[in-house]
């Protein structure tokens, strides 16, 4: 056990920090929730973008013959743990393209295809969506329907993706179709990589209960995919996406997001008052924060130790899920307490006048459900938990 | 011994679920919610009609002569229904003029009330957390014969929109109520944005308003053992509504579970959901028990609504935060977006908890009272 | 709405009172964990029992003509609240007679078979011990196993019962075979009255976590039950039984055995301190005591509900299972928070040096599981609530 | 940057395991708890044998001079089989010698430790609930060149089979702590009858106990500073021994729900069960996670120990008092019986959640730490 770093890797840590001073945009600091908001100063993330890729540290542990950084494991994690610590924005503008369509595309794409898609995503040029769950097929993904029909050199789609998040801005989409509705459910599927330009794709945006609107719906009425814009060979899709779906990012981005978040909500009790005294005296109060200090830590230690299994060459199972869950449960809870802690204050909106924080903590309120339920529900997360690690018996 | 509803009380409740089914169908509360407009008066006037708006009014004042168990069996069906029509407000100004009022005072504004001619609301909060006389900063001064008004009051129940504001005042060493007609001059009402739309409060700042000194309810600083009583009142009425909305919430949650289905099955078959929702009916039932004795209570055991008021509330308030927040879950993605009503229960869950006292502060209050008495 | 009583009530209520002042045995105030040493006393209980009797207040539920007292409803809540607020002994010493054994024999028994049987449970002469579970039937009663084979006019009995209370004080056994292995599972079951002196009947007390011993396994080997203790027809033993096992007993008796305790942790709080203050003003520990009070408020206000229903004549059904629930949370958290209160001290065991109460609170700490899995485990009742209340689907 | 542990660590925990497979199997705690005896000295001479006594000693007097990680490797395992061996009382006797004893009183003492001949534990705790120093009401006197101590120790850890007692009293204006062994005329020590058998603990009255003043650890009324870090060090590694009995019980409960069937099917397929016991793993883990932490900042971060020490113990608390619980649960009727071996894990947890306080006091001092650094 040691929780120093080599020579090597603080030395790297000193350039991050270096590069952070210089290049650092001045607008950041925002909470997670705001992607959208986050999204508002394009030219200044552009330039983030740009500065980034120059050295190499979008796609960092790609390989470097795609264009990647051909980081170590603990300097990726060095690089994300000094970015968090100072709110800075994404390592990268193309953030479903890094996500979710570079792996496969260096596992599964033929060279036109990588020649063509990668240096776009490294540069932050593209956004790219992804169409994977159905109104049929959420938490069961393999079940989905969305059919194509070869017809030449074309695929022909018709069907309907949902929760597509940031289809309104992207240019392309990896999307998972159904080409053999009599193969097994996991075996009929093929993944495509189609220009949302396409003729016959309408998007149209989901409005949530936040107000916002981050996730589409997505229909395909009679979409002309080129069979050349196949990603892998058909009936492979699963296999295609499975990986990304199990590439778990690590968490130590969000950690650090949540560390912000509680270090806020200690300010707020700090100057908010319950029934004539500072709320952060308020035994329950103080109960709560520890409580959820406590647990962040836990997530905190989790994750070092999930990546201390891949520095040391073993895989990573299914105990990703147990970060997953703690989180769900921050996330809950973290914009409950913020109101109680706010009081009679805690109903008031972004708009409103007296609302405290300008109705942050409001919002941290309505926009959970996509940290919670976004990659399996808290249910399927435990479904997992219990199979995978604990060996009990499926029951779905 | 018999702890259940009369026929008339049961009539009155199937009259207000149709009326509501009718007239305020959640699709009709979720366009409404969008963009929180003014009240709809025609709709006050049709409930008032049916005796809604006087249902606790004195028969002599134009009402029905109701108790507060009465009143509660509407409050309960409109929760369900995230019904956001001024009854409790209304109901709680009434009742300040029955107890504080003069022959007058009452003679001049129930009957307009029980009509639903005039919207009224009690005005007692402020920005301050503490929920005693202590709290009241707001200032009555004397000018003559009148009274000038000065100060701010917060989160006042459908202060947007009422025509009658009584409004709580330091005077002297006490607290007085004044009845104040909403166009006073020096009266400014502001809606308050709130997390739930259904639940409309406001703001009314007081900047040398007028009203003669004959609009004081009341003897002149004496107000506060009145007004505390009507807090519990007000407790209560509202823990009603949350009954209904976590029950209402549960059932949105369960008929979900039995069509959804995911893995080949309804979600409703998986333990994970099913055992959520009983605790869930667990939890709304003895919530709604609390809620109906506490209501008993104010009109037959007046000793036991302060303990009772805290815990229907504490109950109503757990019951409800989960059963809004679990129905959103329940719905998994489809709960989130705005079309799907679940966020409106989620919504009225996150804003009940706290309004008018978190569950800490009831507990804390339950506590005391098994201490002292 | 209306809860006062009606002149003829108030006046039994008057006699009840009157009663108590002149019968109740001295030696009483034991929570209702105590059985055992209740039991110890049996002298001043069969008094008690007597004296009850006389008045006609054991089966007081039941009719008139076949020797019970013929109580209106709000009588037997009345007599039972009474009896439950001065924490008076059970109504009646034949525990298992009262609850499980009369109801089947009233409804199902020969003429015969009441004359014979009723009278001793009235009169407390006679111990019932149950012999429904078995180790492979628990929550799923109705898979039992234990065989009994029809020769000549005995059944012969093999098997094995399980978690059979009280079976080592017992004469007499209402039991559970399986006559018909063919038939589906609820209908090839047969019920028997066994005296438990009969050759090749085997009690072997069970050694339970709290030390004690209340519950037995009961071997059958060739245990020969002549046909005229069958109750009711062959292969009718489920609908036998299965209305005592949905009859409920008003839990009036159990919520203010909870009150009494709850009042017994206020007062704990009052003597102890927690890190040098009155533990009482601890306030986590008073959230936890009043939020524990709410909950038993609302299962006695939730009892009244359930018996206003069956005053007016309809039936009550899966309901009750919410307060079974209410409960098992109460009996888990009542010993935990005692615990809570007496912090360091909350350790010692009755027998140690030091034991606050005589370590009546660590008692109640081991010996919850009875009264939280008996009569269905919470998952059972959940089951129950979500199906028959919620209609949700079955899964088991 | 490297959170697991070296291949000799690994070493370690499979030796343990091997050992306390063989000679502690749960059938054996089970039947040892029914009447706690006296403590196996063969067994522990074996252990001390193996390098556990002197885990921690330094080279010098005999130990392996490890350090607390390869500790708390030991003890979670030990946790895991409910084994009663004085590990943790021993090595906190080891490590206050350690930082307090002046090489004589090592030398006499610490080869001794490390050898198995003598059993040691530290006596800090009273009656008093008060964690700090005002909490030590036991008092030294000075008789010519000896001590005489009196008072009530109690809660002392395994006291019943120490041979040396390591003991907190007021001198002067501080705390001091004596070494005294457990033979000393006026050292009466009595057995404390526990909920958690296999956690021994005792009672220790002094009256007029006399030790010659060289038996006094460190200076006149100083020990209190280094007795608050030991009760830190003892904190975590109590927390390592419950995470390793929060592993066990939970792994104990999900072995019966693969076999017991119910409804035609084992009971570990209803979500009512899996779930419950992914949430369980969920929290051993993290618990595991904050007491390697912890305990690789006794020797490498001591700034980082109060906070760790009181995330661990609370994480490890809630986590172990659950497993426990849930344990019996699972197991349905049969967990409620003596012979089942849930409710040792049950035992342990209701125990150890208060033992060295509960997690309300633990996430006090987080904040504390949180707000003030």
């Amino acid at each position: 056990m040691d929780f120093t770093f080599s020579a090597e890797d603080e030395a790297f840590r000193a350039e991050v920090r270096a590069f952070i001073r210089d290049h650092l945009p001045k607008r950041s600091g925002q909470d997670q929730m705001d992607v959208e908001e986050g999204m508002s100063d394009l030219p200044a993330l552009y330039k983030w973008n740009q500065d980034l890729h120059a050295k190499g540290w979008v796609g960092f542990h790609w390989p470097r013959e795609v264009g990647g950084g051909g980081g170590t494991i603990s300097e990726q994690m060095i690089l994300k743990e000094e970015m968090a610590r100072v709110k800075a924005p994404m390592l990268g503008l193309s953030y479903m393209g890094l996500a979710w369509v570079g792996p496969a595309l260096i596992k599964y794409g033929t060279q036109e295809q990588k020649d063509r898609h990668i240096g776009p995503i490294l540069r932050g040029e593209v956004q790219w969506c992804t169409g994977y769950s159905e109104p049929g097929a959420g938490s069961d993904l393999a079940a989905l329907q969305c059919r194509a029909v070869r017809d030449g050199d074309d695929y022909v789609v018709n069907g309907q993706k949902i929760w597509t998040s940031l289809a309104m801005w992207a240019q392309w989409m990896i999307l998972l179709v159904r080409t053999d509705p009599r193969a097994p459910k996991h075996l009929g599927i093929t993944c495509l990589l189609v220009p949302m330009s396409t003729p016959g794709l309408t998007v149209k945006p989901i409005k949530e209960m936040n107000g916002g609107a981050m996730f589409a719906e997505v229909f395909f009425e009679d979409v002309r995919v080129a069979v050349a814009n196949r990603l892998g060979a058909e009936g492979q899709g699963w296999d295609v996406t499975k990986d990304a779906l199990a590439n778990e990012r690590s968490s130590i981005a969000d950690v650090w997001a949540l560390k912000h978040r509680l270090e806020a909500i200690r300010d707020l009790a700090a100057r908010r008052t319950r029934r004539g005294r500072p709320a952060i005296e308020d035994p329950g109060i103080r109960q709560r924060i520890a409580r959820m200090e406590t647990q962040v830590e836990a997530m905190r230690l989790n994750g070092l130790r999930f990546v201390t299994k891949q520095l040391r060459g073993e895989p990573l199972g299914a105990e990703t899920s147990i970060n997953k869950l703690i989180r769900a449960r921050i996330e809950i809870e973290s914009g409950r307490l913020a109101r109680d802690i706010e009081g009679s204050f805690g109903i008031l909106a972004k708009t409103s006048p007296h609302a405290v924080d300008k109705g942050r903590w409001q919002k941290v309120m309505l926009s959970w459900p996509p940290f919670v339920i976004g990659g399996g529900t808290p249910n399927i997360q435990k479904n997992v938990i219990a199979e995978r690690i604990l060996g009990l018996p499926h029951d779905v | 011994m018999d702890f259940g509803f009369t026929p008339e009380q049961d009539a009155l409740r199937a009259q207000a679920r149709r009326l509501l089914d009718q007239e305020l169908p959640l699709e009709r509360i979720l366009a409404w919610s969008a963009a929180p407009s003014a009240l709809d008066r025609a709709l006050w006037k049709k409930t008032a009609a049916l005796g809604w708006a006087g249902l606790t009014v004195a028969e002599a004042h134009g009402g029905l002569g109701l108790g507060a168990v009465d009143l509660i069996v509407l409050l309960e069906e409109m929760g369900k229904s995230l019904c956001p029509l001024p009854l409790a407000a209304t109901d709680l100004a009434a009742a300040a003029l029955g107890a504080l009022g003069d022959g007058a005072q009452q003679a001049a504004w129930l009957p307009k009330i029980a009509r639903g001619d005039v919207v009224a609301t009690v005005a007692i909060a402020e920005g301050s957390d503490v929920p005693t006389a202590d709290g009241v900063a707001a200032r009555a001064g004397a000018r003559g014969t009148d009274v000038t008004l000065d100060g701010t009051k917060l989160f006042v129940p459908d202060g947007q929109h009422a025509d009658l504001l009584l409004i709580a005042a330091r005077e002297g060493a006490g607290v007085s109520l004044f009845a104040v007609p909403a166009d006073t001059p020096g009266v400014t009402v502001r809606p308050l944005v709130v997390v739930d739309a259904t639940k409309p409060a406001a703001e009314i700042a007081l900047a040398g308003a007028v009203v003669p000194a004959r609009n004081r309810l009341g003897a002149v600083g004496g107000a506060w053992p009145t007004l505390a009583r009507l807090v519990d009142r007000q407790t209560i009425t509202h823990a009603a509504e949350m009954v209904g909305s976590a029950d209402a919430a549960l059932r949105l949650a369960v008929e979900y579970a039995k069509v959804r289905r995911q893995f080949g099955s309804p979600i409703g078959r998986f333990q994970g959901v099913k055992h959520r929702c009983a605790e869930m009916l667990c939890d709304v039932e003895s919530a709604r028990s609390l809620v109906y004795y506490a209501a008993w209570a104010v009109d037959h055991a007046p000793d036991d609504v302060p303990s009772y008021a805290s815990m229907a509330k504490a109950a109503a308030s757990e019951a409800l935060d989960t059963a809004g927040e679990e129905c959103v879950q329940i719905h998994g993605a489809i709960g989130y977006t705005w079309e799907c009503h679940a966020h409106l229960f989620y919504k009225r869950g996150r804003q009940s908890h706290v309004w008018l006292g978190a569950p800490d502060e009831h507990y804390e209050r339950v506590m005391t009272v098994l201490q002292h008495g």
